[in-house]
């Protein structure tokens, strides 16, 4: 069944309209800032395992050259943002809450931006796997700021094809406005990759949902939409914190809610957000990577504006563009919901980044003091998970995780609709963010436990295995004696009884020895440190001749031990 | 027929045997931690309970009254309810070992549980016949249960209270019961309708 | 008098009948306990618990030789599971097994190893590799840091390292909140 | 909460104009010692005193006390409930928010239980009492039996249960319209008060709805039946703190239920209790202990009345065929 999006909106419970700010960031035309002269490209951008650095210190790449080989399909490859040198490739600060350092690929530009060979992809002739290694590839990745690989959300409906594909133009969280100067000014390069997705995902209807607080977006998306001749519907959906959520935004045209942990494919939608359709475009039909991104700077500067950036810029020199101003004491990467404070502006802006939001005191003054929680109920009637923000306070406040997961923790989009409700100011999200990666970090242990388990018991099986072996042999070994030496059985036995006390001995022995030695020769390895060649050289040479000493003394035959 | 239901309303609300008559206790604190283990430990003594009145009145009327012997009824009822207890642990140990894990140690607990004892001998007291000495009996399980129940998931909530130090655990669960047998004060005077 | 007597011998014969035919028709097999206990240790294997590995520890506890609190890797959390799970009261971690530390691996020296082999038959998980006269190393994503390799080593080569935070290990702290000072319940 | 004690003053003031000043008396009575007691126990446990005293919520509690108490009570009675409300009930538990039991209602089931007679005593309708009057009788002895009267509930229970069968509820209506205006006019103070909350959003309809409509429902059904031995629906709202407890009582967000379903079952609970306390118990009223009861239950209630979490809901399924 083909659903009629423009005719019926679903809505979903919950949800809020805050303050929206985003006239501040549309009066100009995306900017595109100077050439940096420094790029730090960080390997970790997407959901999945880290890419691999496939270039070397001191090696010149070009622009979109990949510099990072996904590893393994659930990754997204890095490519150089502009022509230049790799510099270094070390441990460099990622614009993440934490403030931790990640590897990063340093790139000296030379100022000449020379891209490699681009060719368009043919992807109607492509196998599935193709198409999925070609945006894996070319680094293709959710730019609404889950970053997730797309490649892996575009073969999911390759075969059986989907019912309806949404694009997301809602773009629900304040300050940003990215997404709506990018439908603004390139609708028709976004209809051309929606083209290319629907075609690759087989979708029997497309609908773009765009939230009515953007009629000039709409506007522009409906021009581009008609002129393409693609039967595509724009839709306008209404403005309500978090429509712009892929689960909220399904639902909102579909009526479908998608459960957690599931699939949106496996309800026949699958949602990409605009940028991701551009970027789609830009590596199906230009044979383009990734390597850039709109970012919006908003909040306490005096001249807010979207900027096309490379990835790899540092922050802090699309900031200084915009004019901030004297009072910024922070920085935020995303919006005011859902975004997450850095503890610098000294980081690159990567494929997640949406938006670089500056605060002040004033734009965001300090929360009240955190009150006691009354179970007032207002983060339930708030929250678009339909869940019990309280419950789940209540239980992650007193670390009670178990509980926590009960009351279905994971299914919070941490859309922060609670917090921004809550009549006691308590920072719910917080909570619920610390509840989960401590529930996370358990499930690690527990799977570290796990392995440790089966690791101990297969030793302890080997050990028993290896004794009744040994039993065994020695009892073969006891009875074939006893077989060809009869008469002399008994001065056998006490020989070999002998020999055996022996050989402990002489193993003891060789251990000491060696203790001996290692004592010596931690003497003597010592001063290596303070680089004395000849020291080392030396050290060298005694450990060699004594292991060919030890390799001697083993060489003699040894009886084997008795039990 | 009114009678019936009066003295299971009875047994479970009004004269309810945790809270109410105090009976119970030690059970009743340390299986409430959890509804699941709650559930089981209400569900056994239910089980226990039942049929203790049942093989107790038939004891009574029928071996101790007939030879004069209602002096051994304290004894030969703790006998009897020892053996009943016994027997149900190891079904349980046997058809459910979760259950009986749960309850661990406290199954036997059931054994000196003074509810067990003491509703068979109030139903001596109130001249109960068979049926009425049956329903007592599960009417008071029921009404334990309920007890455990409410307090089980009450003690998973207050689990996470910011409660004074001094007061956690076992403390703030007995004013909490206390708290609660001042609310089931409220029906007192109900029973005597029936 | 006699008929007292009679009644409660009847009684007790009868009683004890059928306990006796209960024992044996619904006698148990196995301890399915121990498992679930075992489920919650930390499978360090590092005997602090004076028992050889967490099995025979989770054993002991089972029956209840053991106390829940003799595990430091398995730490407060730990404890606080097995009291859930066996319905007991929490205690704090018993003084004398040792105190909780933070997670770290051992790692081996390689320029003090003397390749005795001594460390690979004392790891009670095999996370350390190498053979006779042969350098030894750990493989850090194995070791569970129970330190039972320290002292067998004949050179004091292997030291632990405590595991430093990444941007993978990184957990969201626990909210500031002013009005109660972080409590954590019992 | 500062809007809760707002809501409270028309009904107060019904209730000093028709019942004496007295009730401003025990008002400010239960408010100091509820004041001094929760910040000593914020002293005690080292917490910003300022901030949690200048929430208002132990106020709330205390003058809930104080108008369910008869208004001529000696002054040891609110005291000492108090106490128990802001110690025991409240800040053994965590302090506010953390409170499984309403606070109020402990303070209130605790008195009644231990001082059944002195909680019954209150003051006749219209009895020109001025503030020396009402001082003398918090404060002073206890000599008031001329000028105290059982609540209508307390004596029509009397009357209906004991000696004077014939009583019925017109007949008594009749013999005491003051009372009866009375009761009905500070009734209508709550209600305002309470409306006007729903107005600001501070309580949801949920609760104040399932309560009167279930008394309205048990009280219209069980009086068309047998008129002589039960009250008719106006009677049963205007009575007791019906009123008080539909908009300020049941409606403790800390205590009760919070998902819809919940607080639907929680207030049906406590009105069905009331009532049947009211008809069938030994107590005049039943609302504390119904309250109390239904606290109890609330965990469970709660924990059972979850909403369905976003894409589990029962209406819709995996689509793709």
């Amino acid at each position: 069944m083909i659903r009629q999006p423009q005719q019926q909106l679903f809505r979903f419970n919950g949800g809020v309209t805050p303050e929206y700010h985003k006239d501040q960031s549309t009066r100009v035309p995306i900017g595109v800032p100077p050439a940096p002269t420094e790029l730090v490209i960080p390997l970790h951008q997407s959901i999945g395992g880290t890419p691999r650095p496939i270039v070397s210190v001191g090696e010149r790449v070009l622009c979109g050259q990949r510099i990072g080989e996904a590893d393994g399909d659930v990754s997204a490859a890095v490519h150089a943002s502009t022509s230049g040198t790799v510099v270094a490739i070390e441990m460099r600060q990622l614009p993440h809450p934490s403030g931790l350092s990640s590897l990063c690929v340093v790139l000296q530009a030379d100022g000449h931006n020379d891209w490699i060979a681009c060719s368009a992809f043919d992807y109607e002739q492509a196998t599935a796997q193709e198409i999925r290694d070609y945006l894996r590839d070319s680094g293709v990745v959710g730019l609404g700021g889950a970053v997730f690989p797309s490649h892996l959300k575009l073969n999911a409906g390759h075969q059986i094809g989907i019912d309806t594909l949404i694009i997301n133009g809602a773009e629900c969280e304040p300050y940003i406005t990215c997404d709506d100067m990018l439908m603004r000014e390139r609708a028709t390069e976004i209809v051309r990759g929606v083209a290319l997705m629907r075609r690759v995902l087989n979708a029997k209807a497309v609908c773009i949902g765009i939230e009515d607080n953007k009629p000039q977006a709409i506007a522009a998306m409906q021009t581009a939409v008609s002129e393409s001749k693609e039967d595509f519907a724009v839709t306008t959906v209404p403005t309500r914190y978090p429509a712009g959520g892929a689960k909220q935004l399904i639902r909102v045209i579909t009526g479908i809610e998608v459960p957690h942990g599931r699939r949106s494919v496996e309800y026949g939608v699958q949602c990409f957000n605009v940028a991701t359709a551009l970027a789609i475009y830009q590596a199906i039909a230009l044979g383009r990577p990734l390597i850039s991104r709109i970012v919006t700077v908003a909040g306490n500067v005096s001249n807010a504006r979207n900027f096309e950036v490379l990835i790899g810029t540092l922050m802090k020199d699309i900031v200084a563009l915009c004019d901030p101003l004297a009072d910024t004491d922070r920085v935020i990467m995303g919006g005011p919901m859902m975004g997450v404070e850095l503890a610098s502006q000294d980081v690159p802006v990567v494929k997640a980044t949406n938006c670089i939001l500056l605060g002040s005191q004033k734009i965001f003054p300090p929360a009240p003091p955190e009150m006691p929680c009354i179970r007032c109920g207002e983060c339930a009637i708030a929250c678009p998970a339909d869940l019990q923000p309280l419950e789940l306070y209540w239980f992650a406040r007193a670390k009670l995780f178990g509980k926590a997961q009960e009351y279905h923790l994971f299914d919070c989009i941490e859309c922060g609709c609670c917090s921004y409700v809550c009549p006691s100011n308590i920072p719910l999200v917080d909570y619920y963010r610390f509840a989960k990666s401590e529930i996370w970090a358990r499930e690690k242990e527990k799977a570290l436990a796990d392995e440790a388990r089966e690791r101990f018991e297969f030793r302890q099986f080997r050990d028993e295995r290896e004794e009744h072996e040994k039993v065994a042999r020695l009892a073969a070994r006891a009875a074939a004696a006893a077989e060809a030496k009869a008469q002399s059985a008994a001065d056998l036995a006490a020989a070999s009884a002998g020999g055996d006390s022996g050989g402990d001995d002489a193993t003891k022995a060789l251990i000491a020895a060696a203790l001996e030695r290692a004592r010596q020769q931690g003497g003597e390895i010592a001063p290596k440190n303070t680089g004395h060649v000849s020291a080392e050289q030396l050290a060298e040479i005694a450990q060699i001749e004594s292991r060919r000493a030890e390799i001697r003394e083993q060489a003699k035959p040894q009886l084997p031990p008795d039990s | 027929m009114t009678g019936y239901f009066f003295v299971v309303l009875g047994a479970v609300l009004v004269n309810n045997v945790v809270f109410v008559r105090i009976l119970g206790l030690c059970p009743f604190m340390g299986v409430s931690k959890k509804l699941e283990t709650a559930l089981g430990m209400g569900a056994a003594t239910t089980f226990v309970l039942t049929m203790a009145c049942g093989s107790s009145f038939v004891i009574d009327r029928w071996l101790l009254q007939p030879n004069g012997l209602e002096y051994l009824r304290t004894l030969s009822f703790i006998v009897t309810i020892a053996a009943i207890v016994q027997l149900t642990e190891l079904v349980i140990q046997k058809v459910s070992p979760l259950l009986h894990q749960v309850l661990g140690i406290y199954l036997p607990l059931i054994t000196t549980n003074c509810a067990v004892l003491g509703v068979p001998l109030l139903n001596v007291t109130l001249k109960y016949n068979f049926v009425e000495s049956l329903l007592f009996g599960f009417g008071s399980a029921v009404g334990f249960s309920l007890a455990l129940i409410l307090f089980a998931a009450m003690r998973e909530r207050l689990e996470g209270a910011d409660v004074p130090v001094h007061f956690r655990g076992t403390a703030i669960a007995m004013v909490t019961a206390g708290l609660i047998s001042l609310a089931f004060m409220g029906f007192t005077g109900l029973d005597k309708y029936k | 008098m006699l008929e007292a007597i009679l009644v409660m011998s009847l009684g007790a014969v009868v009683l004890g009948a059928a306990l006796g035919y209960a024992a044996v028709k619904f006698r148990v097999e196995g301890d399915p306990l121990v498992e679930k206990i075992d489920a919650i240790l930390p499978q360090t294997q590092c005997g602090q618990c004076s028992y050889p590995g967490c099995k025979p520890y989770a054993t002991a506890i089972a029956r209840g030789e053991a106390e829940i609190n003799q595990c430091p890797p398995g730490g407060e959390e730990g404890i606080r599971k097995l009291a859930d799970l066996l319905g007991r009261e929490f205690k704090p971690l018993s003084a004398e097994h040792g105190v909780e530390k933070p997670k770290a691996v051992a790692v081996i020296d390689e320029q003090t190893c003397i390749g005795c082999t001594l460390c690979i038959q004392a790891c009670p998980v095999d996370a350390i590799v190498g053979a006779a006269k042969q350098m030894h190393t750990i493989i850090a994503d194995q070791c569970t840091g129970c330190e039972l390799c320290l002292p067998p080593c004949p050179v004091d080569c292997i030291t632990m390292e405590v595991l430093h935070e990444t941007v993978d290990t990184w957990k969201w702290k626990y909210p500031v909140f002013p009005l109660h000072p972080a409590q954590v319940q019992s | 909460m500062l809007r809760v004690l707002a809501a409270l003053t028309p009904g107060i003031a019904a209730y000093a104009w028709f019942f004496g000043p007295g009730v401003l008396i025990q008002l400010g009575l239960a408010s100091l010692t509820a004041l001094l007691a929760e910040a000593l126990m914020l002293k005690l446990r080292d917490r910003p005193i300022w901030r949690s005293v200048g929430d208002g919520s132990a106020l709330v509690t205390a003058w809930l006390i104080a108008l369910s108490f008869p208004s001529t009570g000696p002054w040891w009675l609110v005291v000492v409930a108090t106490l128990a409300a802001i110690l025991v009930a409240k800040h053994l538990y965590g302090g506010l928010g953390q409170n499984p039991f309403n606070p109020a209602m402990v303070g209130f089931a605790l008195m009644i239980v231990a001082y059944p007679l002195m909680m019954s005593r209150w003051p006749g309708a219209g009895a020109a009492m001025d503030i020396g009057q009402a001082g003398a009788l918090i404060f002073g002895s206890h000599s008031v039996d001329t000028v105290t009267m059982a609540t209508p509930l307390d004596t029509l229970r009397t009357a209906m249960h004991g000696v004077e069968t014939k009583l019925s509820v017109e007949t008594f209506l009749q013999s005491r319209p003051d009372l009866h205006a009375a009761w009905k006019w500070i009734a209508a103070g709550y209600l305002a008060g309470g409306l006007w909350l729903l107005q600001q959003r501070i309580i949801s309809w949920h609760m104040p709805t399932a309560f009167l409509v279930t008394l309205i429902a048990l009280a219209g059904v069980s009086s068309a039946i047998d008129p002589s031995a039960f009250n008719g629906p106006l009677f049963e709202l205007i009575s007791g703190g019906a009123m008080l407890a539909a908009f300020f009582i049941v409606t403790d967000p800390v205590s009760g239920c919070t998902t819809p379903r919940g607080k639907l079952i929680f207030a049906t609970g406590v009105a069905l209790i009331t009532w049947i306390i009211r008809h069938f118990g030994g107590y005049p009223d039943g609302i504390a202990f119904a309250v109390l009861l239904m606290n109890v239950a609330a965990p469970l209630i709660d924990m059972y009345t979850q909403p369905k979490v976003f894409g589990l809901k029962d209406d819709q399924g995996s689509r793709h065929d």
